[in-house]
């Protein structure tokens, strides 16, 4: 048993944005255990005041470098709910693609060069590049792919420039999607090499019953508005996001936390394959079986996993999108946008978890209050919560003072934050 | 490669980021192709977004993202007084970016509105170059990546390199993209500096000028072309303050 | 199926392939390609420039290769960039070049890091030149400022090679400072051929200069012999030529005996990329060298 | 030269068979304007229904297809200190259909910089030659002004030339390698009905130009305007992007950059067409530039066009196809200038 402990992870590596781990065991007695976003606060939300509705999706892109795609798809929707626009179905499907390259490519590069480290005992992916190049190798064309799926559709994988209000503004020619077919075709491969490489990973076993949030899926795995479910039962509608998010502030943080059934919930490719893994591709829950992830799982290490299987089922997605925009003789893409006075909410599973916009629109189509929630704001609680619940378990069990900083920094690289967002 | 009998140093790089969405840090770890060979040119010693590993000194410190608070301005401070060449990376870098349309927002009002009575510390945004001398500017948002290693090999060599003079629009024509003033939008390509190829009029978007101004920006003309086709002076300094690298109309 | 239209090689034409010269400018030649050349060695003249002694590596091409004096090269540093220097030695060297560069740029830069033995590629000679046909029998006058003295230095070395040829010779030369002053170890050589002065000044001069002191115009007041007869060459910044052209004239030299060097910014030394062009004019092929008159006639160009 | 007819049905079917084995790139719709104004540009066709011969005219010339924007000259492998250059020329045939007498015209230009006395390019000959071109006589476009400068028709530089006469085209024929292709469909000899409406069609197009200015004195004028207001005002206006210089069919100066690549094994030696307006056009190392004024550089764009090359070759560089005025947001263009210089108005 161990009976002092003093851990400190300032501006913790590997994650995206600035966060600090801190846990304290005193006679043998968990003092604090605590996560802390420091990043400096950006007030997007008083910036986007007064902005034009065009400016809305390029403003917000900016939140994050990550999921900029999920932003802007999530700004977007928000503005054409509230004008009551409905895209025509081939932006529809376009913006799904750059949804599915934003998801493939946030997720290799959580799983690659933010998680796997820890499991090679490795700072970094760098030194893979001399000691075992073929993973090196294996990550950057994956990521590869990913990254031109999302530049092929949304003109930039990074601040996309295609998706615009009423739908997309280009569709790439046929030629160029055959050719990404092809290309994500091929990666298949890659992506069972990636599943074996997962699977000999040992991920630490830690459980701490916890409640999921995410959109619900009603024909197919959820990705772009619709309803929204949690695993102990609260269901809402997109415009209802404020009942399942209950964002308040704490101090010492300059990121804001969530709660709905319990102190804490969480998100993200976890909480997605918990609340609809019924609604897997074949190809995905076989992966799944092989990761050994079974619904519901309650490890929050368990998201690395969940996020490669979310892999496998958008890479599928994505085959059968571009199929069908190849076959398929091209209509509209782009609706017409009259602005008008109201309210619009866009709930988006942006790789991290759910993601809202809500904007208040005057006449003109001008922003007269605008409100965003981000995943990583839903998780902060949870991650915190878990963090003591870790230390509790495995301080007093006598683990190494490095091999708890290790786990702890493991578990909250977990959750994929991204603080740049949470502090939007 | 040891051409001309000059063996190239591999200089040691370290990334940091202030207030910014990170994404041209993530930039240096995309463009796959090349990405082996990027990092095989330099030796990175800090890239807090990738890796665990800080090792001692650095010659060229990429710093990413605007000035906001007090203890980003000592920790630039440091990095500047460690470092031999200090880039500024993105558009935020630069000029500030979009961080800095708060500028125009009352500090005590905006706080309230986003965090309640638990207010947050935040400086009116500045530029990296507005704290510390700057040795080079590579703008953009995000930063392009193939620019990024073209500079990053001329730090190598230790020769200077140069931006395109002209303005976005010669590549956009040259990319056989239909000028966005003839769909009846608004560009800020004629006053933008090129080298992007044109990716945002290419994508069916104006620009919005994150790459600052190009060497002979002509703004009152840009003015008047902007007004006489219709733009409100509400939506041309909307786009103009964007990124904060250009001057607004009078 | 069989192609309805036939592939076009333009590698198959007439003499295409045969040894590239670049003075047989009408030919259809892959007019790109460089001759490969060493740099055999380099002489540091002052901190900014440096003389590069360059020899084509290939044989035929060594003696193919002839120029005449202010004629130019391109000189190329494969995947830096391609940049016009003068040829600043003497023609009767065969393949082998001297060429006198100032550090000012990216691939100047670069060049002055090369070791011997570096290879460099070397298109051309390209360009016009001064007549030095025309000036036998004449006296001549070569007035060089700052880096003018490179172009200078070729038909110095011709007229001294073949001295019988000229009258009276006189070099007149000003920089900035003393220390800028280019090839100053051959000043004596130069000073004691028969019939030849220098003469060297400066703006400011340092604590050791013993020679004059201001403009080049300045040393030209100094002559007091009659010019009607003589031929000028002028070389250096720009603002150098209608003070030094104009005191000549006044001296009684005709615009059209005065020759000057232009430069222009020039990516292709062939007529080709524009970026010399002065109205109708390609300094890389009418030009660098001009008369004054030609030049009083191109609008913009000094 | 030789005359033939061929009727539509055969034409399409021609175009049908060169598309089999070949690149045709002719007019496509790729855009309408928010006035509702169709824009067309010469691209690859996947089929002959994209093809649209009627076109008024397009927004980028087909210039590019000889004088890339951007091209590889040469690239270089490094070995140690050593290094090799490849140089590589088009050998692929392609075809041009729906060139305008403008446009054939412009490639005529070209070829006299580009094929003649000094440095003859193998780049631009190798595209030329393997370029089979195919003109079609149209109405006067909106805002072009060929007919100032002698290039509403053409003769030469073509292989086949259409003319519209309904159910039929009027075929010129200007090379072995044309004629050989037209006996892959069916084509008949001229008969004097043909003649007859060939002349017809001939004559309408002429009567819908406006009448010309005479632009003789244009190279004079030019020189004793030089110091003219006239370009101070334009000037004023002018963006220096570059756009008028990259529609401009015979606009062909240009830049030269190289590069390395990030393992530094190869590098490049590569081509920018560029444009006498941009900023940087005449700065030399040091940053003295020769042109730093932008109504300077606006001023020897028309020099060179309306001067330096009638000095050259005893004609003017513009064709009058108006894309650079058309293509200027600042509405800087060659009519107006050129009215202004003479002092007189532009006939509408
Ligand atoms: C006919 C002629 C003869 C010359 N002779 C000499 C000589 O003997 N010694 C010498 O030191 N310099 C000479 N120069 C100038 C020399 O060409 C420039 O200093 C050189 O091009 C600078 O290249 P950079 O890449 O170092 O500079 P950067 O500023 O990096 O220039 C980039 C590119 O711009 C072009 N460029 C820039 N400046 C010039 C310029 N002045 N002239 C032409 N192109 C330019 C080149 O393509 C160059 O690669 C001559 C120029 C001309 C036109
Ligand atoms: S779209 Fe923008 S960048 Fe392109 S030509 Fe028009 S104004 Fe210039
Ligand atoms: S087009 Fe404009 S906004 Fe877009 S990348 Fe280029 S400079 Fe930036
Ligand atoms: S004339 Fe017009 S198109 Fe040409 S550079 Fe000037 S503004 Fe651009």
């Amino acid at each position: 048993m161990k009976l002092n402990l003093d851990l400190n992870v300032s501006h913790l590596t590997r994650i995206e944005g600035h966060g600090s781990i801190r846990v304290r065991v005193v006679e043998g007695e968990v003092r604090e255990a605590r996560w802390d976003v420091v990043e400096s606060p950006r007030f997007f939300e008083a910036m986007l005041k007064g902005k034009g509705y065009r400016t809305a999706g390029i403003l917000t892109a900016r939140i994050c470098g990550i999921c900029s795609i999920g932003h802007c798809l999530a700004s977007l929707r928000a503005t054409e709910q509230a004008f009551g626009v409905t895209i025509p179905p081939t932006a529809a499907s376009l913006r799904l693609l750059a949804k599915h390259g934003e998801t493939l490519q946030s997720h290799w590069l959580h799983l690659f060069f933010l998680a796997a480290p820890d499991f090679l005992a490795l700072p970094s992916v760098i030194p893979l590049l001399e000691s075992r190049p073929e993973l090196f190798h294996l990550a950057r064309r994956l990521r590869g792919v990913a990254n031109r799926l999302s530049d092929l559709i949304a003109g930039r994988s990074t601040h996309p420039v295609s998706l615009q209000p009423g739908g997309v503004a280009v569709i790439p020619s046929r030629e160029k999607l055959l050719i990404l077919g092809d290309e994500l075709h091929r990666s298949l491969e890659d992506i069972s090499a990636a599943v074996e490489l997962f699977a000999s990973f040992r991920i630490p076993d830690f459980i701490r019953e916890t409640e999921y949030v995410s959109l619900k899926g009603e024909a197919t795995y959820p990705w772009i508005g619709g309803r929204l479910l949690s695993s102990d039962g609260v269901e809402g509608a997109e415009e209802e996001y404020l009942r399942m998010t209950n964002e308040y502030v704490v101090p010492s943080n300059s990121s804001k936390w969530c709660r709905l059934s319990r102190p804490s919930f969480a998100v993200g490719a976890l909480a997605r394959f918990n609340n609809n893994f019924r609604l897997l591709h074949p190809e995905a829950l076989q992966a799944a079986e092989r990761l050994a992830l079974s619904p519901p799982c309650h490890n929050p290490f368990m998201n690395n996993v969940a996020q490669l299987v979310e892999c496998v089922q958008v890479t599928h997605e994505a085959l059968r999108l571009l199929d069908e925009l190849i076959t398929d003789p091209q209509g509209e893409i782009m609706a017409p946008v009259t602005p008008r006075a109201g309210v619009g909410v866009g709930a988006v599973e942006v790789p991290r978890g759910i993601l809202y916009h809500c904007y208040e629109y005057d006449a003109q189509g001008y922003i007269l209050r605008a409100d965003c929630v981000i995943p990583t704001t839903q998780n902060n609680a949870n991650i915190h919560l878990d963090l003591s619940a870790l230390a509790r378990r495995y301080a007093v069990e006598g683990m190494s003072d490095e091999h708890l900083e290790l786990l702890c920094s493991m578990l909250v690289r977990a959750y994929d934050p991204c603080l740049s967002c949470s502090v939007h | 490669m040891n051409y001309l009998g000059i063996e190239p140093v591999r200089p040691r790089v370290a990334l940091f980021s202030f207030t910014g969405c990170e994404g041209c840090q993530l930039q240096l770890a995309n463009h796959e192709e090349s990405l082996a060979e990027f990092l095989a040119a330099i030796r990175i010693v800090r890239f807090r977004e990738i890796s665990s590993s800080e090792q001692g000194e650095y010659d060229i410190a990429l710093v990413e993202g605007a000035i906001t608070r007090n203890d980003e301005v000592e920790r630039l401070l440091a990095i500047r007084a460690q470092t031999k060449v200090l880039v500024a990376l993105g558009s935020c870098a630069c000029y500030g970016g979009v961080n800095r349309l708060k500028n125009s927002l009352d500090p005590a009002v905006m706080n309230r509105e986003v965090y309640g009575d638990l207010s947050q510390e935040s400086l009116p945004t500045r530029s990296v170059g507005e704290v510390v001398t700057v040795d080079l500017e590579i703008p953009g948002c995000p930063v392009s990546k193939p620019e990024v290693e073209r500079i990053i090999q001329h730090l190598i060599w230790g020769i200077p390199y140069s931006f395109p003079a002209y303005p976005v629009c010669l590549e956009c024509k040259q990319s056989f993209t239909l000028c966005r003033f003839q769909q009846g939008e608004l560009c800020l390509g004629p006053l933008t500096r090129g080298g992007c190829r044109a990716i945002c009029p290419a994508g069916g978007l104006g620009c919005w000028g994150c790459r600052g101004p190009a060497a002979d920006p002509n703004y009152p003309e840009f003015f008047a072309i902007a007004r006489q086709q219709g733009f409100s002076e509400r939506e041309i300094n909307e786009r103009l303050t964007f990124f904060g690298g250009l001057e607004v109309t009078p | 199926m069989t192609p309805l239209l036939h592939p076009y090689d333009v590698t198959r034409e007439e003499g295409f392939r045969a040894p590239l010269d670049y003075n047989r400018k009408s030919l259809l030649k892959d007019v790109d390609r460089c001759h490969k050349a060493e740099i055999v060695s380099v002489i540091r003249l002052t901190r900014k420039e440096r003389l590069f002694h360059i020899r084509l590596l290939e044989q035929g091409e060594r003696e193919r290769f002839s120029f005449l004096p202010g004629q130019f090269v391109m000189l190329e540093l494969p995947g830096f960039g391609e940049i016009p220097i003068s040829i600043c030695g003497s023609t009767s060297q065969k393949g082998f070049l001297e060429l006198c560069i100032r550090e000012a740029g990216r691939v100047t830069t670069m060049l002055h890091r090369a070791r011997v033995g570096s290879r460099v590629g070397i298109r051309g000679p390209f360009g016009s030149f001064f007549p030095l046909e025309r000036m036998k029998g004449h006296d001549i006058l070569l007035v060089a400022g700052g880096l003018g003295l490179a172009p200078l230095r070729a038909p110095i070395m011709h007229i001294t090679e073949n001295r019988s040829d000229y009258g009276e010779v006189r070099i007149l030369y000003g920089t900035t400072e003393p220390e800028q002053l280019l090839f100053d170890y051959q000043y004596e050589q130069w000073r004691r051929v028969d019939g030849v002065t220098l003469s060297l000044t400066v703006d400011r001069p340092d604590a050791g200069w013993q020679g004059a002191v201001g403009n080049v115009v300045r040393l030209l007041e100094e002559i007091n012999t009659p010019l009607e007869e003589s031929y000028a060459i002028v070389c250096g910044p720009p603002v150098m030529f209608n003070s030094v052209c104009g005191t000549l004239h006044s001296r009684g030299i005709p615009r059209d005996r005065m020759f000057v060097s232009l430069e222009r910014r020039m990516q292709c030394g062939m007529g080709k990329c524009c970026r010399c062009n002065v109205g109708s004019t390609y300094v890389c092929m009418d030009g660098p060298v001009f008369d004054f008159w030609t030049v009083m006639n191109l609008k913009e160009a000094i | 030269m030789l005359f033939r007819i061929v009727e539509k049905m055969a034409f399409r079917s021609l175009i049908q068979l060169l598309l089999e084995t070949t690149q045709v790139i002719g007019p496509r719709k790729i855009a309408v304007t928010r006035e509702g104004k169709p824009v067309h540009q010469y691209l690859p066709l996947s089929g002959f229904e994209e093809l649209e011969l009627g076109y008024d005219t397009t927004d980028i010339p087909a210039k590019s297809y000889f004088l890339p924007y951007e091209e590889n000259l040469s690239t270089w492998s490094f070995i140690g200190n050593d290094w090799t250059q490849e140089i590589t020329y088009r050998l692929q045939p392609r075809v041009l259909v729906g060139l305008h007498a403008c446009d054939i015209n412009a490639l005529l230009k070209l070829d006299k910089v580009m094929t003649r006395e000094f440095f003859p390019s193998p780049y631009y000959i190798s595209r030329r030659k393997n370029s089979f071109i195919i003109g079609i006589d149209h109405e006067p476009c909106q805002g072009g002004f060929c007919h100032w400068l002698g290039t509403d028709s053409v003769n030469r530089g073509f292989d086949l030339f259409l003319t519209d006469l309904g159910d039929r085209y009027f075929v010129a024929i200007d090379s072995e390698r044309g004629f050989t292709l037209l006996q892959q469909v069916a084509v008949r000899l001229v008969t004097e009905n043909d003649t007859a409406d060939y002349l017809t069609v001939r004559r309408r197009i002429a009567s819908g130009f406006a009448p010309p200015l005479d632009v003789r004195q244009l190279p004079r004028l030019l020189d004793m305007e030089f110091d003219s207001e006239i370009w101070r005002r334009w000037g004023a206006k002018c963006l220096s992007c570059g756009s008028c210089a990259a529609v401009c069919p015979t606009c062909y100066c240009y830049g030269v950059s190289e590069n390395v690549s990030m393992d530094f094994t190869r590098g490049a030696k590569v081509k920018q067409l560029y444009s006498c307006t941009l900023k940087d056009f005449a700065e030399v190392a040091g940053g003295h530039n020769f042109r730093s004024a932008r109504e300077t550089r606006l001023k020897y764009r028309y020099y060179h066009q309306h001067r330096g090359f009638v000095e050259q070759y005893d004609e003017p560089k513009c064709v009058g196809c108006g894309r650079c005025g058309r293509s200027c947001l600042a509405g800087i263009n060659p009519q107006e200038i050129i009215g202004d210089l003479l002092a007189t108005e532009v006939p509408s």
